[in-house]
């Protein structure tokens, strides 16, 4: 049952970077948000997963919250955002994608690096795996600096929260309840802000200017 | 101590009058209740001098972190006797001087801030106090540069330079003064106190830093350059204030520190004071001689004086440290005489300026003249303060000079080189700078007063108010009584240089009306001079009775074979110092444009000849602009950091994060 | 019950609001809220002068530090709530905006307060988390709402910088909630609150500590408006309505620095000084250098008021850094003076704003001769600002200094010094282009509105008042100071 | 014979022998000159001829003077009178002898300077502003030299008073030759024929406006003022060249308070001054006037002699 357990935890820890990676990799906006849907299901999936280990009924409950806000309902939002936008190709990401590929290489390398000591102070199953979680964080943000649609920002920004959420589950088995609440409702709220600045951006100024925002600057 | 509590009150229930009352009331009660206030420090400071006695004053519910700490000993109450010695003209002056902007309410109460800031500087006596009054001061002085800006663009540059330089010094004082305090309190009696402890090279450090901070205040060449251009800015009783009283904040400084604070600490730091005064006194004459507005003019001066000032402190502290405790106490009474003196004169000659100024709407010398006829008490002023600070004997400016050649004459008896050199240095400028200014202020009187008006606004001056005159005839008496019964205030000087030394029991000069050096062979006796030439002036207008009765027949002067003799005919300002200003080109670097319109008809007939001749501070042009340009640009390169694009904003924390990582890993 | 009714103000205030349509007398209640605030968090000073209050099973607590706090974000608020009527009436005038997002913006204004006072009560430090994320939320909105093209592309970047930010101050909250539960090798229980975590604080794995406090110094840093993560501020600071810039940058970055403040006394329990010292001098000169070199040419108003806000962080930071008691009660009054003194700044820059139709700072010109009252409170907030006395910030500057080198930094001071130079001079510089001169026209001197002269008037005199007598403030900061310590 | 008594006769002497003895001296000087080129030359008495001419004429002011114009030469002549009177030059008792520092002396000179340029400045014309500014501009020039030097003279015996000064040598004859007091010497000498306008510095006799200094000041007096503006001009010349004749050889200056060492002093100051005369005169012969811009170089010159000769005497006090 343990080794169940483990092969399930690493699965799904593994399924969120292989996500966050993929979404380096795709261009299409679609699929990239497909990526995260597929991501945030992995990730409700290892909650449950410790929770159902830990028989920590919380973990449980965060784990379901994250499958329906970060499985379903911010890939729909985002979804209907990209409509939004014709063109949803990330065409000519700052850093193109091979060399994307390799930076994200280099940031797992340095995020196992960095854990290793953090770890060591409780070392299981499931602290093994928070490198995963630390690599998910970097790679999102690195997605977040080098793709130029909006969209892709507020991938990029979901994938370093998942990244987060997924070293908390794994250190810790989940904050307390209403910290965890609080953190996933404003990641929800961030989101639909975010959604309806882009809106409200596209109806206001009529040109679509999105990626390119340069009219405040020094 | 009290009393000089109640001259700080008297200067800030001034400060409120100004603020709170009307318009007509304000200039009168404001600048009475100012002078009143300036009486009882100058009382105050009397009192300590004469007793010399110490007295303290400390709160701790003013100013969080420090508490509110004063000290009023007889090195502070020199100054303070200097500042209300102006302060008292100052305000007296106002009464007629203010209107228009001046007499504004943010205008006379940020003077009378000015004031109470000036008399409380000298007293402070723990770094948030004293960096408070001092700042408050650089506040209120800068505030008040900007008072008349209607007139033209320089007050706004003026006061940009000034507020720059000033905000720079304070910095360097602060960490100074900070360094000196580290590991004791904040109270200047425990830095005193635990200054042996620190180690030389952080004594060192901050007595540099202090001097920086401190001379940029003091005018010394090369952080004089806010001066030359405030000083004129200001309305004139605030020039009057600010040469006189406030830029001698500058010298108190460096006693202070140096030698209070710090106990005199080691020999190169005087010989950095006294290169400094060197310099300054040379390039400040020098530009005297060549400035045509009459208040640059006496910026200059007032450059050139605390050069002198400064050439005295830092031989007190050279021979202190060689073991001439007695010659070092000389040359510290003469600086300490010298900033008395300057108070005196100085201030009145920028109230004079102010009258100038006011009765013919300039203050272009080139532009003046003849006002000997119309403004006779100005004239007097003028003439008996420029006597002075050109050290005519039996003046002020001439005793205090006396003192310091005899400080620096003696000083050749200590056999050390850097004491050889520095007496040698204070010498040599003290000679170049006598004749430098002879040249300035006889350029200054001689073609502002004498001759013809060279302008409408000359030829229809007409004298100034009663109490301005007063005001100004108070500050000649300064210039008389120190210069004619100098012994009589040998105790007070001495008490002063006593406690800015930390030596109580010598006394280097005789007490009496002369100046006789006690120990050493060296007196002068103004007094009987004065008597003596008096008498043979009376001798000759007795003897010019007697050979004419009539009185002198008018006639034309000669014009050289013409018929006309206009007053465009005169020598000018310019022209006056044009040999000097040639002699010394490479110094100054002149700007002159000759400009020649030739008639259409032929090359060889001129229409219209411009010339144009213009002496700018080279160092300001060659020192600081490149500097300003560069910092210009340094913030044009900082503007692309952030241009506006997301992606970059977003890299930059990025980055940060993957450094600490890394850092971290 | 203090801590409640500070909080129940303003929610009470958001709800009603929120129940009715705008009109002039909800600003004022507004400011009558902010005032009550005020009132409540003097009293609650008053009362954990003697032991911290707690309210709500120990969810909530309140020492001195958050006390005052709470104070600092009265203070400001009243200041930044008296100017809504006004502001809404302009902006109604100018056709900007319409009654209902006028209501939208009492309504955020209202929850933008009660997050920062929750975030200064709250005993939990997730729950400080949550709370300065949702004031990111909820100032996005009131930047956006002039809802021109830059407002809106401020509040985007804005928003999108700082919860990235944020989050990864979330991810070092995990970590030290990660490091509590294992204090001693074996896991016992957590609940990330302040206190319990302070009581085992010198038992925390110093490797996850240290990591922990790098990504809060990150993290919160970018709230804090630290260099080099400071890039949404002087664009959001800069769109947004004058009173939220007020707010924002007379409380928001300082309730985000509150919470660094906590998080240096944890790290320092479990790691010595050195660490948290020189992450936070590292960031902290950053600032002042950035700050120093975009004040040079700065070419906008409110733009330049955010550079110059980055400054002050910096020095709050490297004060923080220092920690001393005496430098950490220096950092709190300079807390406070910054926060009346930039809200003046912001306040007065949206009236200017209003009447002179820019804030474009080579198209200002003669304010103090065109308009005297003005054109001198916005002076005279600008002496403030470069720290002279006798305004506060001139008493807490110099006390973070002498503090710095007492602790052997000396050379941090001449860093700052120097950039607090080159600061003043371009201030100044710009000042003179803004206010001096002379008028073109034969305009005369405008009367201010007695609306806009009486409080800020009134701040500066607060301002000063601060900066001279110590009698109310000095037995606090000792005390609230003293809760910033390990 | 009591000390005040005698004090007061010494200064006394001294007054007389200079007012009657400057417009000699200049007398003198024309006479050796016109010798030395060939010429008979007026009589010696010629200047105090021209003096009691001028005293009888009408005073005449002009047009835009001040009271300027008339106190210019008595300050000079009050100035002169006061610093011969208290100068050692013929005993070392004058009256004010404690005062008679050479500081004083100095300034007292500067203050005639500065009254003539004045007076020069007073009647608004372009020749008196010009002459004005060369002398002052001279003055200048000259001022340092002359002050380092007096001070290369006080160093050695430790004072700037002329009394002691006269009297340390008089105790020290090897000061006389030793080399600070030989360059202290020529750098005097440069300050003096300056300060008292001989060629090169300055023409007495020419006036041609392109050269003229001096003269150009004095044009607009006439009358009793001019004869007192001369007066005071050879006093000062008396008084430059005794000083330099007593401070450099001091032998025969009166230090007790018998009558014979005054007589003696008298016939020795006479004599000393004499022959400082006539070498000035022979200098003026010998050479021809410079140009104004030309000066600077003549008196940076005097002023680094002065400043050598106060490093000598340090370095081999």
């Amino acid at each position: 049952m343990n080794t169940t357990y483990v092969a399930v935890l690493e699965l799904a820890a593994g399924a969120v970077l292989v996500s966050a990676v993929m979404t380096l990799w795709r261009r299409n906006v679609r699929s990239i948000i497909s990526m995260l849907s597929l991501q945030g299901i992995a990730l409700a999936t290892a909650a449950i997963v410790l929770g159902w280990h830990e028989h920590d009924v919380a973990l449980f409950v965060t784990g379901g919250l994250v499958l329906v806000v970060k499985g379903l309902v911010v890939p729909g939002v985002l979804r209907r955002v990209a409509r939004l936008d014709p063109r949803s190709r990330e065409s000519r990401p700052l850093v193109n994608v091979p060399a994307s590929l390799v930076i994200a290489a280099l940031l797992i390398v340095l995020s196992y690096v960095v854990t290793s000591r953090i770890t060591s102070l409780a070392p299981s199953d499931a602290t093994r795996l928070v490198p995963i979680g630390v690599a998910t964080v970097l790679v999102g943000y690195f997605m977040l600096v080098t793709r130029r649609r909006a969209v892709s920002k507020i991938v990029g920004l979901i994938l370093v929260d998942n990244g987060i959420a997924l070293v908390t589950f794994l250190l810790t088995s989940g904050v307390p309840l209403i910290v965890e609440l609080g953190s996933s409702l404003d990641v929800l709220l961030v989101v639909v802000v975010l959604q309806f600045l882009m809106v409200s951006m596209v109806h206001h100024s009529d040109t679509e200017q999105l990626t390119e925002m340069k009219a405040l600057h020094d | 101590m009290g009393l000089l509590g109640l001259a700080a009150g008297f200067c800030a229930v001034a400060a409120m009058a100004a603020a709170f009352l009307a318009r007509r009331a304000r200039v009168v009660v404001s600048s009475s209740l100012g002078a009143l206030g300036c009486l009882l420090a100058g009382a105050s400071a009397l009192v300590t001098l004469i007793t010399g006695t110490t007295s303290t004053f400390y709160t701790s519910h003013l100013l969080p972190g420090a508490g509110l700490s004063l000290t009023l000993d007889p090195l502070g109450a020199i100054f303070i006797l200097a500042t209300s010695l102006v302060g008292v003209a100052a305000c007296v002056y106002c009464v007629s001087y203010a209107h228009g902007p001046m007499a504004s309410r943010a205008a006379m109460t940020l003077f009378m801030v000015f004031v109470l800031t000036l008399l409380v500087v000298p007293a402070a006596s723990n770094v948030v106090s004293f960096m408070f009054v001092w700042e408050l001061m650089a506040l209120s002085s800068l505030l008040l540069i900007l008072t008349d800006q209607s007139r033209n663009d320089d007050s706004r540059s003026a006061a940009l330079w000034y507020g720059v330089m000033t905000q720079l010094g304070a910095a360097s004082i602060l960490l100074g003064l900070l360094l000196a305090s580290r590991g004791s309190a904040s109270t200047f009696s425990a830095i005193s106190a635990h200054a042996a402890q620190l180690s030389p090279n952080v004594r060192s450090f901050a007595f540099v830093l202090v001097l920086l901070g401190f001379s940029s205040k003091a005018g010394a060449v090369p952080l004089h350059v806010w001066l030359p251009k405030a000083h004129p800015a200001a309305p004139s009783p605030v020039s009057a204030l600010m040469s006189g009283s406030m830029v001698a904040m500058g010298v108190y400084g460096i006693i202070r520190v140096g030698q209070g604070l710090l106990h005199g600490g080691t020999v190169w730091w005087w010989v950095a004071v006294v290169t400094l005064g060197v310099v300054s006194a040379f390039y400040g004459a020098l530009h005297s001689t060549t400035s045509t507005d009459l208040k640059r003019l006496l910026a200059y001066s007032t450059i050139d004086i605390q050069g002198l000032v400064l050439i005295g402190v830092g031989a007190a502290g050279v021979l202190g440290d060689s073991g001439q405790p007695f010659i070092a106490h000389l040359a510290m009474m003469a600086a300490l005489m010298l900033v008395v003196a300057h108070a005196g004169f100085k201030g009145a000659l920028f109230l004079s300026a102010g009258a100038v100024e006011r009765a013919t709407g300039t203050r272009d010398l080139d532009r003046l003249g003849g006002l000997i006829h119309t403004m006779p008490v100005t004239a007097f002023v003028v003439a008996i303060s420029a006597c002075s600070i050109m050290a005519v004997p039996t003046l002020s400016g001439f005793s205090s000079e006396w003192l310091l050649l005899q400080g620096l004459l003696h000083g050749f008896n200590d056999s050390s080189t850097p004491a050889m050199i520095v007496m040698l240095l204070g010498v040599i400028s003290l000679a170049l700078t006598g004749g430098l200014t002879a040249v300035a202020f006889v350029k200054a009187f001689g073609i502002g007063f004498l001759g013809q008006p060279r302008s409408t606004g000359a030829a229809q001056a007409i004298e100034v108010p009663p109490t301005m005159k007063i005001a100004m005839l108070w500050l000649v008496l300064p210039s008389v009584v120190l210069g004619l019964v100098p012994g009589e205030f040998v105790g007070l000087v001495n008490r002063a240089a006593s406690s800015a030394l930390g030596k109580t029991s010598l006394e280097p000069l005789d007490h009496g009306t002369g100046l006789v050096l006690a120990q050493l062979r060296g007196a002068v006796q103004p007094a009987e001079l004065f008597m003596g030439v008096v008498g043979v002036l009376l001798l000759v207008s007795a003897a010019n009775r007697l050979l004419e009765q009539r009185r002198a027949r008018r006639v034309d002067a000669w014009g050289g074979g013409r018929d006309v003799q206009t007053a465009r005919m005169q020598y000018t300002a310019t022209s006056f110092a044009e040999p000097l200003q040639r002699v010394f080109a490479d110094v100054l670097r002149p700007d002159t444009d000759v400009e020649v319109t030739h008639i259409a008809e032929s090359r060889y007939y001129e229409q219209s000849l411009m010339y144009d001749n213009r002496v700018n501070d080279v160092l300001e042009q060659r020192g600081y602009r490149p500097v300003i340009n560069l910092v210009l640009r340094a913030g044009r390169l900082a503007q692309r950091l952030q241009n506006g694009s997301i992606h970059r904003y977003l890299a930059f924390g990025f980055v940060a994060l993957l450094v600490i990582l890394v850092v971290l890993a | 019950m203090l801590i409640l009714a500070i909080l129940l103000v303003p929610v009470a205030m958001t709800l009603l609001a929120a129940s009715v349509s705008w009109h002039p007398w909800v600003g004022w209640a507004s400011a009558a809220a902010s005032a009550a605030v005020l009132g409540l968090g003097v009293a609650l000073c008053v009362a954990t002068m003697k032991a911290p209050e707690v309210a709500l099973h120990g969810a909530l607590r309140a020492d001195s530090l958050s006390a005052f706090m709470v104070v600092v974000i009265g203070t400001v608020s009243l200041l930044a709530t008296l100017f809504t009527p006004r502001t809404m009436s302009q902006e109604m005038q100018s056709g900007v905006t319409s009654a209902r997002y006028a209501r939208h913006y009492v309504v955020l204004m209202e929850i933008f307060i009660t997050c920062m006072l929750l975030a200064v009560v709250s005993a939990n430090l997730g729950v400080l988390w949550v709370s300065i994320e949702a004031t990111t939320i909820a100032t996005t909105f009131l930047v956006s709402h002039r809802r021109t093209d830059g407002a809106f592309e401020a509040s985007w970047k804005y928003l999108l910088l700082c919860s990235v930010g944020i989050a990864v101050a979330f991810l070092g909250t995990v970590l030290i909630y990660y490091a509590e539960l294992h204090v001693g090798g074996s896991a016992h229980s957590s609940s990330l609150d302040w206190t319990s975590v302070m009581s085992v604080a010198h038992h925390l794995n110093p490797n996850v500590t240290r990591l922990a406090f790098a990504l809060l110094v990150v993290g919160y840093g970018t709230k804090v408006g630290l260099v080099p993560m400071h890039s949404w501020l002087p664009d959001a600071h800069s769109q947004s309505p004058a009173p939220v810039s007020a707010l924002m940058s007379g409380v928001l970055l300082t309730v985000a620095f509150y919470g660094l403040l906590r998080f240096r006394a944890i790290a320092v329990a479990a790691l010595g000084t050195t660490y948290p010292r020189t992450l936070l001098l590292v960031a902290g000169i950053l600032s002042l250098l950035l700050a120093s070199a975009m004040l040079i040419t700065q070419r906008d108003l409110k733009r330049m008021l955010a550079y110059s806000s980055i400054e002050h962080m910096g020095l709050l930071v490297i004060g923080a850094a220092v920690g001393t008691p005496l430098a950490i009660a220096a950092v709190l009054l300079h807390v406070l003076g910054h926060g009346i003194t930039k809200a003046v700044l912001f306040l007065s820059s949206g009236e200017i704003y209003f009447l002179e139709g820019t804030t474009e700072i080579a198209k200002l010109s003669s304010l103090l001769s065109r308009r005297p009252v003005l054109g001198g409170v916005f002076g005279f907030a600008l002496m403030s600002l470069v720290a002279f006395p006798p305004f506060s910030l001139f008493v807490s500057e110099l006390s973070m200094a002498r503090a710095e080198v007492d602790a052997g930094l000396w050379w941090v001071v001449a860093i700052s010094l120097g950039c607090l130079g080159v600061i003043f001079a371009s201030l100044t510089r710009h000042a003179r282009q803004m206010l001096t001169g002379t008028p073109s026209g034969t305009e005369v001197g405008a009367t201010t509105a007695r609306s806009v002269a009486v409080p800020l008037i009134g701040a500066l005199v607060i301002c000063a008042v601060l900066g001279t007598v110590s009698w109310p403030l000095q037995s606090l900061l000792a005390h609230a100071a003293h809760g910033a310590m390990p | 014979m009591t000390s005040p008594l005698y004090s007061v006769i010494v200064t006394l002497v001294q007054v007389v022998l200079a007012a009657t003895g400057g417009p000699l001296l200049i007398g003198l000087m024309a006479k050796v000159k016109a010798r030395a080129e060939g010429r008979v030359g007026a009589p010696i008495v010629q200047p105090l001829r021209d003096l009691r001419k001028l005293m009888r004429k009408e005073r005449l002011h002009a047009r835009h003077s001040s009271v300027m114009l008339p106190l210019a030469p008595m300050v000079i002549f009050a100035a002169t009178t006061v610093a011969v009177g208290i100068s050692p030059l013929v005993s070392t008792r004058p009256l004010l002898g404690s005062s008679a520092d050479i500081f004083v002396i100095v300034y007292l000179l500067l203050t005639g300077s500065v009254a003539a340029a004045l007076g020069g400045l007073d009647a608004g014309t372009a020749f008196g502003g010009m002459g004005s500014s060369r002398a002052m501009t001279i003055g200048a020039l000259a001022e340092p030299a002359l002050l380092v030097a007096v001070i290369a003279l006080s160093i050695q015996s430790s004072s700037s008073n002329l009394t002691t000064i006269v009297s340390a040598t008089l105790a020290h004859p090897d000061w006389v030759f030793g080399p600070s007091r030989l360059l202290a010497l020529g750098a005097l000498g440069i300050v003096v024929i300056a300060e008292t306008g001989r060629i090169p510095v300055d023409n007495p006799a020419t006036h041609l406006e392109l050269t003229m200094v001096h003269e150009a000041m004095i044009l607009e007096y006439a009358g009793p003022e001019l004869a007192l503006y001369h007066l005071g001009e050879a006093m000062r010349v008396s008084l430059l060249f005794s000083l330099v004749a007593t401070l450099f050889f001091p032998w025969g200056v009166a230090t007790g308070h018998s009558v014979l060492a005054l007589v003696v002093g008298v016939g020795a100051l006479v004599v000393k001054t004499a022959l400082v005369a006539l070498a000035v005169a022979l200098i003026e012969v010998r050479s021809a006037k410079l140009r104004l811009f030309r000066l600077p170089e003549l008196l940076a010159g005097g002023f680094v002699l002065s400043v050598l000769a106060v490093v000598t005497g340090l370095v081999t006090r």
